[in-house]
């Protein structure tokens, strides 16, 4: 697909984005950027994560144009587009509530975009046609927007952005309001377009799961600033400090008391860590913890409590104390028989699975 | 950042306040010339003198409040003070019926199949499309001496023998309630098509009786919808002049008859002027202890009128 | 059950209601084909009051000056107040309030208050400077004044009503501040505007008073002409023109009725 | 037509065909508004109407008040060839001393309307109005126009049809507010719409004018059979109505022709013999209907000196007079 | 906490419930309930589990005697109530939306069940806030309803019907409006209140993870009928037919061609199974696969090829595909490599984790 009206140069598809220094607030006490330095490379699939008001919706709005900086420039594929309004810039967002045009149907909707740009009514209908095709929703081009169920809205909204070809697409949670199911499968096709279209995506979710199954790159957002940008695994396995790591859901985070060589004092007891790290904190995996059976002598070993224990499918989540301090593990389901509550049972961690971060805000 | 990009924020502001006058201005100006000049004109008239032939003019003076209190050539008088009670009462009054016919009504049309509900409402709106003047005119052809009503209501001894049930202060009450009657019932409906029927259940379910299970779940609900109602029918009626001057016969006059009177009739400006700020004092005084009342006995939820 | 008999009590209620409400429209009907002049014996059917009524002009005229008054008020009042409740809504996070309360004024306004205040007004404007005669014009004036309230809320709320991403979404999709408003924005609040629109037609039917205030001698709305013949002394000639005007309703009724339902309501959900 | 002359006029009062007339002869439209009181016609001119009509035609007590007011302005009486046509009587008459701005219209009498059936033996009083033994259940009306009923009050009271000042008004307002409150008082109702209702039998009694009785009477014989009409002995009002032209009448010159066409001696007579009036033009009175000859539609000698005009009030009197006629309405 | 209006005997404050051939329906065509018979035991936290329009609500409404069955019989505490109104059951519902009274503030809501019950305003006004107490609201119960968050309008729903102490306590998904984050906290709360009070609690909900963790009991309804009536343990591992399955999210369910003793032959080859089973069709849950280095060669060892792979934080998930046959595996997160696509892999499944399922509608 080529674009007619981008503002890069012809021949380059998807072009990188680079954000400089960029500020904004709403009032004084309001700070919802603080200074963010960012290049997303072009066609990468591109995650902002973080928690609620720390400023993602007003980063995406301020790359679609719908939102001005107080401060920084906004570069997409090397142009400054700072001061470009809305309907001059090649990028399209899919809005969190979709953002359909009630009085219009699905055709109509989607051509939307193409109609504002002046495209012929031929050409115009021939690629809404197409669209509909590829995202296979041909069958509801007459039907109006409240006759349809959430998954197909969201299909909508996507086609409609992406039909004009922009150079880049912005999400907003689209996913966000959908149940689990569909929410999964939209994830998985979400990603399967992106790849196939090579345009840069540009997307916005607070649930670091959905963000770690999608993207190339995050970047988590804490207070307007970023806190951790690097790949899925790279932040959830070495996460950069205590913020990102409880953001990404891990809750056993231990202080350290003194360390030596590879060997840390912590609340736990003696660790033997692989890496010569200088966080301030350990973090244990809770699915990196070995236990009963499976618990290796060598290394980190100790004897733990069971406090409680939830039977949650695929695995088992465990509450153990292993003397004043309570860690949480889990174990794959494999049709073993659950450790009761008060059972003492042996755990180790391999040394490679600990890591040690930084005190994050 | 360089200069200029704070330079365009600034004019960014100025697009924003320029965007606001151009969309907010042509109307407001209309409303402001056309309603808010006539009336400080109209209550700077409250304060002039009546000239010795029903002109307005100067010195300023407090005649006409003097006058509007009862205070005349020969000493106080309580015709005005009858006047304004009398149109409280008619007011209250037909406000009261109009609650307790309407109410049943709303909450019918939520029960019927939904296909059915807009008819319902277009019956009960279509009569107060036609002016009120022809409405009021239709009751004067019923209520006449001599038609069945008032032969009937001669026969109970309901009305002396020989009269008509209009004019009479009854037959301006049953105008104001006809009248205002779809005013009532369209917020009422309103309140009981969103009407949270779980509400209901979990009374129930917590040991309500029937009864109360109504004034704990669906009064409460319907209370926004009610005052609204009643600030819509309550306002115009307090507020009357057709009525009253056609089915009350002189008999039954309300304040707005008394300051009418004063523009078509006596030629009194400054008089008129007084009673109609009188009115509007009374009019504000009264949406104001509604919202007090809504805003403390509905949860908070803001009364539109 | 007990639900049953409320409902079929309700359902008697009902008709009841209904009967109150068109009996008085009924009877100027009935009336107005009495043959004799009597609100009390209906002798024989007879079209001799709607001779009498097509052949005066001054009715005729006042028909004519109704319909003028509604149709060239609502529309400029549809298109004030639409720009007020953009306007309202677009800035709504702006301390609006002496707006908010400008535009309910004219709706708590008490009629008789406002029709002395305008007709006060306009004598003294014309004195001064000979404009605002009474007439059709400043009649206009006043029911415009008092229906941009009505339209302004409609408008309003009906764009509280819309997703407010919705307009992120037409800037997003290359349309300008212009293609903006007519291709969004006016279809977004079609049924609005109609309703508005509606709305101000019969505030307008259905004012007298202000209308009364206002008006020259050459201005009688029908109501006005009817108020008067009622003073005069009352015929069945009244009866024919209220009949001609409850007819008009009614077909306005039907018609409004048809337009509604011709978009498909979506079926309420479950339960 | 070019040209359009507004008439500001009472109800029933002008027959279409001399309107006809006149459209035909000067080329013009003529577009007639109506009043059915003194006091709409007044409240009407202060508002805005003195702009808004070429002719009035008010009644004699209500004269000095619109002049005093500015209201209307001077005759230019070269342009009214036809004045002296008017009786002797009726020029420069005490209301308009000087002859300035008035041309007599139609004089006439008030008097009250019954049904002979609903009350047989009716003597020619008051009574029959201000006495509730005289009429116990009956429903009545009274006339909108406060200075006829305290005249009426005043006559019954025995202080004569033309009295003035605070006590006699203060006693007749008593009278009329107990009448007021009497259980079969119908309501206030101007003198020509009171007629349909009487013959309709919606009330049996009320206040009206003597021509617009014969002209109702004479379009509809059958239901005025038994409704007659009566000057109370006690007295009662003889009226003058006059023609004249608001201050700021837009056409004051075809107001003059339109005047001057009213005096003519064949036009007035038409205008009598429609609208059952006296005429106060000498010259048309040969043309006149012999029923115009007779009372009703002609008081005789005697009933003329139970007549009187109805006093012209001023100032501080007018707004005396207002104050207690104001309160007897709203009380 | 004793129940002062419990229709059962003193002393025995939680009540079994037992419905016998309930059955219901709307109008000819909807069938809610299809006979269902069905014995919640006392004091146990019982789930109604199903997919949308199964029939949930009515089951419940029917217990809380809101609706009426057409058939069969609803015993509280062996007592038959089928025809008890709902004021006079000791039994109270948390409503999916929580049906506050939007005119009375916290405590008044708290308060309106004992209010009904006639109960003294000092007796009324102690348990309320011994309630709150309970629940930590007490700060909150001056508020209006609408100045709470959905977290605490729940809680605050709940305490309206625990301060009445019913015996029996209905609550019809009574998180479903929940994000994530809050939904979690709850369940682990709701079911420590369960455990604390020792009331029984009938649950509802259409999230089958949600039923798991929280249940002691789980009844899987469909079409009105219940599928399979048993412990999260038994309707994970052993899902009594393939709806079941399928709802619990298992995907890998294979037909069986053949069957030799233990020795099962399917599309994705020979399976040796532990028990001799008679279902219709195997099912293999994505976590009992070992993959890699971890795959035992002794029993159903395969080679796959990996089609695609998700990295999900905790674990990782796999599409295999075994010759014509596509295949999850679910593998812990344990610092390992991904396999990339298209590379070869060796899997095993244990036999014990095999298990066939009959076909269910
Ligand atoms: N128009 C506005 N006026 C004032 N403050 C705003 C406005 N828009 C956003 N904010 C504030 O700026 C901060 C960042 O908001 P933003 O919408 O970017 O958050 P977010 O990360 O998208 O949050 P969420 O996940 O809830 O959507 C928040 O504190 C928010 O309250
Ligand atoms: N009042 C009613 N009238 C007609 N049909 C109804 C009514 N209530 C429920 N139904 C139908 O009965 C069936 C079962 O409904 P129910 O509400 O029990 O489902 P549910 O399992 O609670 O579903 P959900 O998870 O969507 O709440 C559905 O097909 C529904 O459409
Ligand atoms: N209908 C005309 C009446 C005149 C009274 N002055
Ligand atoms: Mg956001
Ligand atoms: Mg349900």
């Amino acid at each position: 697909m080529t674009n007619a009206l981008a503002t890069d140069d012809a021949g380059r598809p998807a072009p990188s984005i680079t954000l400089e220094g960029l500020e904004k607030s709403f009032s004084r006490d309001v700070i919802a950027l603080d200074g963010v330095d960012l290049t997303i490379r072009a066609g990468e699939f591109f995650t902002l994560l973080g928690p609620s008001g720390c400023g993602k919706t007003t980063l995406l709005r301020i790359l679609a144009g719908l939102d001005t900086a107080n401060k920084g420039v906004v570069r997409i594929g090397g142009h400054d587009v700072t001061e470009v309004p809305p309907h001059k810039r090649s990028v399209n967002t899919v809005f969190q509530s979709y953002a359909l045009f009630p009085h219009l149907n699905v055709e109509d909707n989607i051509a939307f975009g193409l109609k504002m740009q002046g495209v012929e009514k031929d050409d115009r209908q021939r690629r809404v046609r197409e669209m509909a095709e590829f995202i296979k929703l041909t069958p509801l081009l007459g039907r109006r927007i409240d006759q349809l169920s959430g998954g197909q809205r969201q299909r909508i909204a996507l086609a409609r952005a992406l039909v004009c070809e922009p150079n880049v697409l912005l999400l907003d949670e689209p996913l966000s309001a959908l149940d689990a199911g569909l929410r999964g499968q939209l994830q998985v096709e979400l990603q399967r377009i992106q790849r196939r279209l090579g345009m840069t995506f540009v997307f916005v979710t607070h649930d670091q799961q959905e963000a770690m199954v999608m993207s190339d790159r995050i970047a988590v957002l804490n207070n307007g600033k970023i806190q951790h940008l690097g790949t899925p695994r790279e932040i959830f396995e070495r996460p950069a400090n205590t913020f990102v790591a409880r953001f990404m859901g891990h809750d056993n985070l231990f202080d350290i008391t003194s360390r030596e060589g590879d060997l840390l004092d912590t609340p736990l007891g003696r660790l033997t860590v692989d890496t010569r790290t200088h966080g301030d904190k350990v973090l244990i995996r809770p699915e990196t913890i070995e236990l009963g059976e499976d618990a290796e002598t060598d290394a980190n070993y100790f004897t733990a409590v069971v406090r409680e224990s939830f039977y949650r499918g695929s695995y088992i989540e465990y509450r153990l104390d292993v003397g004043e301090v309570s860690l949480r593990a889990l174990s794959s389901n494999q049709g073993q028989k659950l450790h009761k509550n008060g059972e003492r049972v042996p755990i180790s961690i391999c040394p490679e699975d600990i890591v040690t971060v930084t005190d994050g805000e | 950042m360089p200069p200029s990009f704070e330079v365009s924020r600034r004019s960014l502001k100025w697009r924003e306040t320029r965007h606001l006058l151009l969309t907010t201005a042509p109307g407001a100006l209309w409303i402001v010339i056309f309603l808010v000049l006539p009336s400080l004109y109209l209550v700077s008239m409250a304060f002039m003198t009546n000239g010795p032939y029903g002109q307005p003019g100067m010195p300023l003076s407090l005649d006409a409040f003097r006058q509007l209190a009862g205070f005349g050539f020969l000493g106080w008088s309580p015709g005005n003070l009858y006047t304004l009670l009398r149109s409280i009462w008619q007011t209250i009054v037909a406000t009261g019926l109009v609650v307790v016919l309407s109410y049943p009504i709303a909450y019918y049309i939520t029960t019927c199949r939904a296909s059915l509900r807009p008819i319902m409402l277009l019956a009960v709106v279509v009569p107060s499309w036609t002016n009120q003047v022809i409405r009021t005119f239709g009751w004067m052809n019923l209520l006449a001496p001599e038609t069945p009503l008032s032969d009937a209501a001669q026969f109970l001894g309901l009305i002396p023998e020989h009269m008509g049930l209009f004019p009479s202060s009854f037959a301006v009450t049953l105008g104001l309630v006809y009248n205002f009657l779809p005013f009532m019932v369209l917020p009422l409906y309103a309140a009981f098509e969103k009407l949270d029927t779980t509400l209901i259940e979990a009374a129930i379910d917590l040991y309500a009786s029937p009864m109360r299970a109504f004034w704990a779940a669906v009064f409460p609900q319907t209370l926004p919808g009610l005052l609204a109602g009643v600030v819509l029918v309550a306002v115009p009626a307090f507020g009357m002049y057709v009525v009253p001057e056609l089915l009350g016969g002189g008999r039954s006059m309300m304040i707005g008859n008394l300051v009418a009177g004063q523009f078509t009739g006596a030629s009194n400006w400054p008089y008129g002027a007084a009673a109609a700020l009188l009115m509007l004092a009374a009019t504000l005084i009264g949406i104001f202890l509604l919202r007090r009342l809504g805003k403390r006995a509905g949860g908070g939820e803001e009364v539109v009128i | 059950m007990k639900r049953g008999a409320l409902k079929r009590a309700l359902g008697i209620y009902w008709w009841v209601l209904l009967f109150f409400l068109y009996l008085p429209l009924a009877v100027v009907v009935l009336f107005s084909f009495n043959s004799i002049n009597s609100a009390a014996i209906f002798e024989s059917f007879s079209l001799r009051w709607y001779y009498r009524l097509l052949a005066n002009d001054q009715i005729m005229s006042a028909l004519w000056h109704s319909i003028v008054l509604a149709m060239s008020s609502s529309v400029i009042a549809v298109l004030l107040g639409t720009l007020i409740g953009y306007g309202l809504y677009r800035h709504r996070r702006r301390g609006l309030g002496w707006l908010i309360v400008l535009i309910y004024l004219p709706i708590v306004m008490p009629d008789i208050v406002f029709g002395i205040a305008d007709m006060t007004f306009f004598v003294r404007i014309n004195a001064l400077t000979g404009w605002l005669a009474p007439g059709l014009g400043p009649m206009i004036l006043s029911h415009v004044t008092f229906e941009i309230p009505f339209v302004a809320l409609i408008v309003y709320s009906r764009f509280v009503g819309l997703d407010p991403t919705l307009f992120d979404a037409a800037k997003d999709l290359y349309a300008s501040p212009v293609k903006r408003a007519w291709h969004f924005i006016v279809p977004a609040i079609k049924p609005a505007l109609i309703s508005a629109f509606f709305l101000s037609f019969t505030l307008s039917i259905d004012d007298f008073v202000i209308s009364f205030f206002t008006s020259g001698p050459e201005s009688s709305t029908l109501p006005i002409y009817i108020w008067g013949a009622i003073r005069k002394g009352v015929t069945p000639e009244i009866n024919a023109i209220a009949t001609l005007m409850i007819a008009a309703v009614i077909v306005a009724a039907i018609i409004s009725l048809l337009v509604t339902r011709r978009r498909p309501q979506t079926p309420p959900e479950g339960r | 037509a070019e040209q359009k002359l507004y008439l500001f006029n009472w109800t029933e009062y002008m027959d279409p065909a001399i309107i006809t007339a006149f459209e035909k002869q000067f080329n013009v439209d003529v577009v007639e508004s109506y009043f059915g009181s003194l006091d709409e016609m007044y409240a009407k001119l202060q508002a805005g109407g003195t702009s808004q009509y070429d002719v009035v035609v008010p009644s004699n007590y209500y004269v000095p008040r619109l002049i005093h007011a500015g209201l209307v302005q001077p005759l230019d009486k070269s342009q009214l060839p036809n004045l002296p046509n008017v009786m002797e009587k009726f020029r420069n008459t005490a209301y308009d001393p000087g002859e300035k701005y008035t041309v007599p219209y139609q004089w006439g009498t008030t008097g009250i309307i019954y049904n002979e059936k609903v009350f047989p033996n009716a003597a020619e009083s008051w009574s029959l109005l201000f006495d509730p033994e005289v009429n116990k259940g009956q429903p009545f009306s009274m006339m909108t126009d406060g200075q006829v009923m305290f005249g009426a009050a005043c006559a019954y009271q025995g202080k004569g049809y033309g009295c003035k000042g605070q006590d006699a008004w203060v006693d007749a307002a008593k009278l009329v507010l107990k009448t007021k409150h009497r259980s079969n008082f119908t309501g206030f109702v101007d003198g020509t719409p009171v007629l349909p209702q009487v013959a309709r039998g919606v009330t049996q009694l009320g206040l009206t004018y003597n021509g617009d009785y014969l002209l109702d009477k004479s379009e509809n014989p059958e239901g005025y059979k038994h409704l007659n009409f009566m000057l109370p002995k006690e007295g009662s009002e003889l009226w003058v109505d006059t023609m004249m032209i608001p201050s700021k009448a837009p056409h004051p010159k075809l107001a003059h022709q339109f005047i001057n066409f009213i005096l003519d001696a064949k036009i007035g007579a038409q205008l009598s013999n429609y609208n059952f009036y006296s005429t106060p033009n000498q010259a048309a009175v040969q043309y006149l209907e012999p029923e115009l000859q007779q009372p009703p539609a002609l008081p005789t000698d005697e009933q003329m000196k139970h007549l009187f005009f109805t006093p012209s009030l001023d100032g501080q009197e007018l707004q005396m007079f207002q104050q207690i006629w104001s309160d007897v309405k709203s009380r």
